[in-house]
């Protein structure tokens, strides 16, 4: 299975998502380069608001991944309480 | 195959031999000798001796390898779009059959480039 | 009542009534004279309606994140700049790496502006045309977030200077410069496979995140943040180049080998051009973060295949030059580096010689190649140096046709013997790096015939300023060009030992009590 | 050993590039400057496009107006990217503290009935005009020539975008989805709409990117802003109370602002040349008198006084034209 993938910028508010994407996906692999995180998956990875929002302590609108985002790979499909990255292989 | 394009899409091409004030382009390249990354272009006149080239013009262009000097020219052979090519040192490069844009190859026996690298 | 309707709507529903509902079918004047550009191609859309939207922001949003992210990229601008930022990074060498990027990058995403501009306008599926528009916003945002970041680079360091003069005209930019022509002259669906799937997907992958990773490594938290900053926009990016390549194949069956042939043609001119940035990963980045073949078997090969294997549901194959790229991994950092160092004299940056210990390193991240092949050279070359006598290249070199890259590959199975291929097309011979490039070329003759060679221009006369005169007795033609080129000789060029910014960089950082 | 970057003065070797010191002297220059002029291509182009061959990939010709340097172009407000989106976020957050305060008191549903229909029936239907805008001036950023005047067309074509989706967000809160349905019908059908619709489609096909830039943004924005976010506005003021008139508060801003950009475009254009004088005052004509008969029958159901309220902004608008040198 390929895996999908997601980078972010590291700061403060990139280390909750991360924490909560860790969380929602047991398979996901975190890897930390220079001033980046990259999350690597087999096949499928969902970041879930609420999970970011219970940590963060405050709303989160998934739009605002936008903010911190470097890069992904996989077909995207975005709703108000998910943001899912897949390989149909 | 043609490029599909809304309305007709021919255009004169940008390098035909008229555009150079009466001399044709001449690709060199010295086989097995990547130390010199491509081979060269020159712009000649075509009535330019073959045996010039390689006696005036080589030296400034690939003598900096520590090969060249001891290149025998006798023993050299050369490839002229990929096929044999057996050139006249004493006729012109018209003479010899070269056209614009063509592209020649020569190939040094024993010469393997620095530390037989190939470079 | 209207409030629950208004809450009913999920992010999808709502963002269709944002965009696609605003769209209509013409009556007073025909689809065809509003859309004309849509046919030529023969690529066949039954219902633009299909098109699925990969990110769903609307105006609002838009405004919003993105501001916020210019209001951090210019604060950390500004920063860096006030605090002389610039001495901070590891070492003078890697500032070339910025000036390859402002010349021969920065231009393409002013191009990528305009052509997302020109097919957000030609589209008639009013779904893409959104997606476009985006796009061709961001993109001139990262046109200007570059200039702007590199612009205090320019008031203290050679070969910025004139870099919206010298893509025009400088040799090896021709590289960059003619990928983004042929696309951009492209019709607006091959446009959309060029750029969205190769430009996006294969090359500002492996541009934007190794290689930023790395100016970050080195201490250039500007280059960081305009790396990164743009990095965020081009996940939309690619996920719209993408859906493109979708939406084209589940149109219709004789999408497929079009789509194909394009995809084809586009992982190859991609590949061409990133010779440049895989001598920036190995030979430019004084602080290596990985090497460019491991960069290439993290965001091609895995990340590539996981693509092609997903669109083989549609008759996709992975595009055959690929096997040939796996094989170039291995060599064309080490073959680029040795062209730029060889021609240093006609390019605006610096080039070097790699320490012993970069030698080691190299040999290292490739065993299979480095010593047997490259090491020889660039030590011979750094003997030759230490001696006086420094390796300038003054015979132009033959350029390929399509890529326009010197002559410089070498066969797959033979790495000491360069590549030749030609093809003959009416009056004339053309010349070729590899089967790939001259494929492109036997598909559309009439495109690249036109191509303005940069070393063929020369020899036309085309490159000098207009009040030299050729003819003249005593005649210099390449300091005639350097000028044509706005290369300032002596500062802008030549090895980094002994050159004014070396110079600069030590006795400003002495100020600073470093080093 | 301490290391203080900060405390380093040095001298720097040049002030800005080459191409902005050639223009503006060797000087800091802004980032407006360094941002736009000279980042389009000019020169020695690879080829032609197979969708225009007739044409370079950047080509003056595609315009009648001659200017010798199309760089004469000056956006006033200085937009690049980043104060383009920095000032529209804040207007958009300005807009969606309005949009909050209707919602959460439900100031729509207590809004009266007639008023609220008349707004709907007018101002829902502008959604596709300003989705015709959009294509307009993407258009005229894609194939106009010189960064300074392409940039802001593509700027007002996302604006435009925005007006669309602030008019359909309108449309849901106070009319819900069906409203939005029905001014589609509208828009589609109904006669009062089909003069507007005829000239939107007639721009859509117009090949001159100044001229389309007098068509969309002088001449029929020129009557449509005033007669519908004036005229317009205060009689569902007077028939209804300020809420609806919160919600178009970006238009209206919007509207002000962008005027004195498109003004500062037909004062360059203008005073170019006597030709060009002539060419944009015969397109001023033109597209005045078009945009004023498509927009009689919208003017018609909109206002007490029909479209006779059209005739004091056709005016105002003339005298536009006259100060920016493109009078008759």
């Amino acid at each position: 299975m390929s895996n999908v993938f997601i980078a972010f910028q590291r700061n403060e508010e990139t280390r909750d998502i991360v924490d909560a994407i860790v969380e929602d996906n047991p398979a996901a692999h975190v890897d930390l380069q220079p001033a980046m995180v990259k999350i690597d998956a087999p096949g499928h990875l969902v970041i879930k608001r609420q999970s970011i929002e219970d940590r963060m302590g405050r709303t989160f609108d998934l739009q605002e991944l936008q903010v911190h985002l470097i890069t992904l790979s996989g077909h995207l499909d975005e709703n108000d309480d998910e943001f899912s990255l897949s390989w149909a292989n | 195959m043609a490029t599909k394009a809304i309305a007709d899409y021919r255009f004169p091409p940008a390098d035909s031999q008229d555009k150079f004030h009466g001399a044709q382009l001449l690709y060199v390249g010295w086989d097995h000798h990547t130390m010199f990354c491509a081979p060269f272009c020159w712009p000649f006149p075509p009535e330019m001796r073959f045996g010039d080239l390689v006696e005036d013009v080589f030296p400034g262009a690939f003598g900096y390898h520590p090969e060249f000097a001891r290149i025998d020219w006798a023993t050299t052979t050369w490839l002229k779009s990929g096929a044999p090519f057996v050139p006249d040192f004493d006729k012109s490069l018209a003479g010899n059959g070269l056209r614009h844009k063509d592209v020649l190859r020569f190939v040094t026996p024993g010469l393997h480039g620095l530390s037989g690298s190939g470079a | 009542m209207s409030m629950t309707d208004h809450q009913r709507l999920g992010l999808k529903e709502r963002y269709a009534l944002m965009t696609r509902d605003l769209a209509w079918d013409t009556t007073y004047q025909p689809m065809d004279k509003v859309f004309p550009m849509v046919h030529y191609e023969g690529i066949k859309i039954h219902d633009w309606d299909q098109w699925s939207d990969p990110f769903r922001m609307t105006m609002e949003a838009y405004w919003k994140y993105q501001a916020e992210k210019e209001r951090k990229l210019y604060a950390i601008i500004d920063a860096f700049a006030q605090n002389n930022g610039h001495l901070g990074v590891t070492d003078a060498r890697y500032i070339n790496t910025l000036k390859l990027f402002l010349t021969g990058i920065s231009p393409l995403e002013y191009m990528a502006h305009r052509g997302f501009t020109h097919v957000g306008r030609q589209l008639p599926g009013a779904g893409p045309r959104v997606a476009c528009l985006m796009q061709a916003l961001d993109e001139i945002r990262h046109a200007q977030t570059q200039v702007h970041s590199m612009s205090n680079y320019n008031k203290y360091y050679n070969g910025f200077h004139d870099f919206a003069h010298m893509i025009e005209r400088v040799w090896y930019l021709s590289v960059p410069r003619s990928f983004f022509d042929d696309a951009y002259t492209a019709g607006p669906f091959e446009f959309m496979i060029a750029i969205g799937f190769s430009f996006e997907y294969v090359l500002t992958n492996l541009l934007f995140v190794p290689f930023i990773s790395g100016a970050a490594y080195n201490g250039d938290m500007g280059a960081m943040t305009f790396g990164f900053s743009a990095q965020s926009d081009e996940a939309r990016h690619m996920t719209l180049g993408l859906e493109s390549i979708k939406f084209m194949l589940e149109q219709d069956p004789d999408n497929l080998p079009i789509v194909q042939r394009w995809i084809d043609k586009w992982t190859w001119r991609g590949t061409r051009v990133l010779a440049i940035v895989a001598m920036m990963m190995d030979y430019m980045l004084p602080k290596k973060v990985m090497s460019w073949k491991e960069a290439w078997e993290i965001y091609f090969e895995q990340n590539g295949s996981a693509l092609f294997n997903d669109l083989a549901r549609y008759g996709i194959t992975p595009p055959k030059c690929i096997e040939w790229a796996a094989v170039d991994k291995e060599h064309i950092s080490h073959q680029a580096w040795a062209t730029l160092y060889q021609y240093g004299a006609a390019a605006p940056f610096h080039t070097w010689s790699p320490t012993p210990e970069e030698l080691d390193w190299l040999s290292e991240k490739y065993p299979n190649t480095f010593d047997k092949y490259y090491r020889p050279r660039y030590e011979y070359w750094a003997e030759q140096h230490k001696a006086g006598n420094r390796f300038y290249n003054t015979t132009l070199p033959m350029l390929c046709q399509v890529c326009q890259i010197p002559m410089l590959f070498t066969e797959p199975t033979d790495p000491t013997q360069i590549c030749y291929r030609e093809s003959d097309y009416k009056e004339d011979k053309y010349h070729f790096c590899s089967d790939f490039c001259k494929e492109i070329f036997d598909n559309e003759p009439e495109k690249y015939v036109q191509a303005w060679l940069p070393v063929h221009q020369i020899y036309q006369g085309n490159c000098f300023n207009p009040d030299v005169d050729p003819t003249a007795p005593g005649f210099e033609p390449l300091p005639a060009v350097l000028d044509y080129y706005h290369l300032a000789a002596g500062r802008d060029n030549l090895d980094f030992e002994g050159s004014e910014d070396q110079k600069n960089f030590a006795a400003w950082r002495n100020l600073a009590g470093r080093d | 050993m301490s290391i203080d970057l900060r405390t380093v003065a040095i001298t720097p070797l040049r002030n800005t590039f080459d191409h902005i010191a050639s223009r503006f002297g060797d000087k800091p220059a802004s980032r407006y400057q360094e941002g736009s002029y000279r980042l389009q291509a000019e020169n020695n182009f690879h080829y032609r496009p197979t969708w225009a061959p007739h044409y370079e990939i950047f080509d003056k010709h595609r315009s009648a107006l001659v200017m010798d340097d199309w760089y004469s172009f000056k956006d006033p407000r200085q937009f690049y990217y980043g104060t383009y989106t920095l000032n529209r976020a804040r207007m958009q957050e300005t807009a969606e503290g309005a949009f909050s305060f209707v919602e959460q008191r439900g100031l729509a549903d207590t809004f009266d009935p007639e008023a609220k229909a008349l707004a709907l029936e007018i101002l829902l239907p502008l959604r596709h005009v300003a989705w015709g805008s959009n294509t307009n001036n993407a258009f005229i950023s894609a194939y106009g020539y010189g960064t300074t005047f392409t940039q802001p067309c593509l700027y007002q074509a996302m604006d435009q975008l925005g007006i669309a989706q602030y008019l359909t967000r309108l449309g849901l809160l106070v009319g819900g989805v069906g409203s939005v349905a029905v001014a589609r019908v509208a828009w589609m059908d109904d006669p009062k709409w089909q003069g507007v619709r005829r000239l939107v489609e007639d721009m859509f096909v117009v090949e001159d990117p100044f001229e389309l830039f007098v068509a969309q943004n002088f001449a029929f924005d020129g009557l449509l802003y005033p007669l519908v976010y004036r005229n317009f506005d205060a009689a569902i003021i007077a028939k209804g109370g300020p809420t609806i008139s919160m919600l178009l508060r970006f238009q209206e801003d919007w509207f002000t602002e962008t005027s004195k950009w498109v003004d500062a475009f037909m004062t360059t254009a203008s005073t170019e040349s006597s030709q060009n004088s002539k060419l944009v005052a015969g397109w001023v004509t033109d597209w005045v008198a078009r945009s004023a008969d498509a927009l009689e029958a919208v003017a018609d159901a909109a206002l007490d006084q029909g479209a006779a309220a059209l005739a004091p902004i056709r005016d105002a608008l003339s005298e536009r034209a006259a100060k920016c040198g493109a009078g008759q």
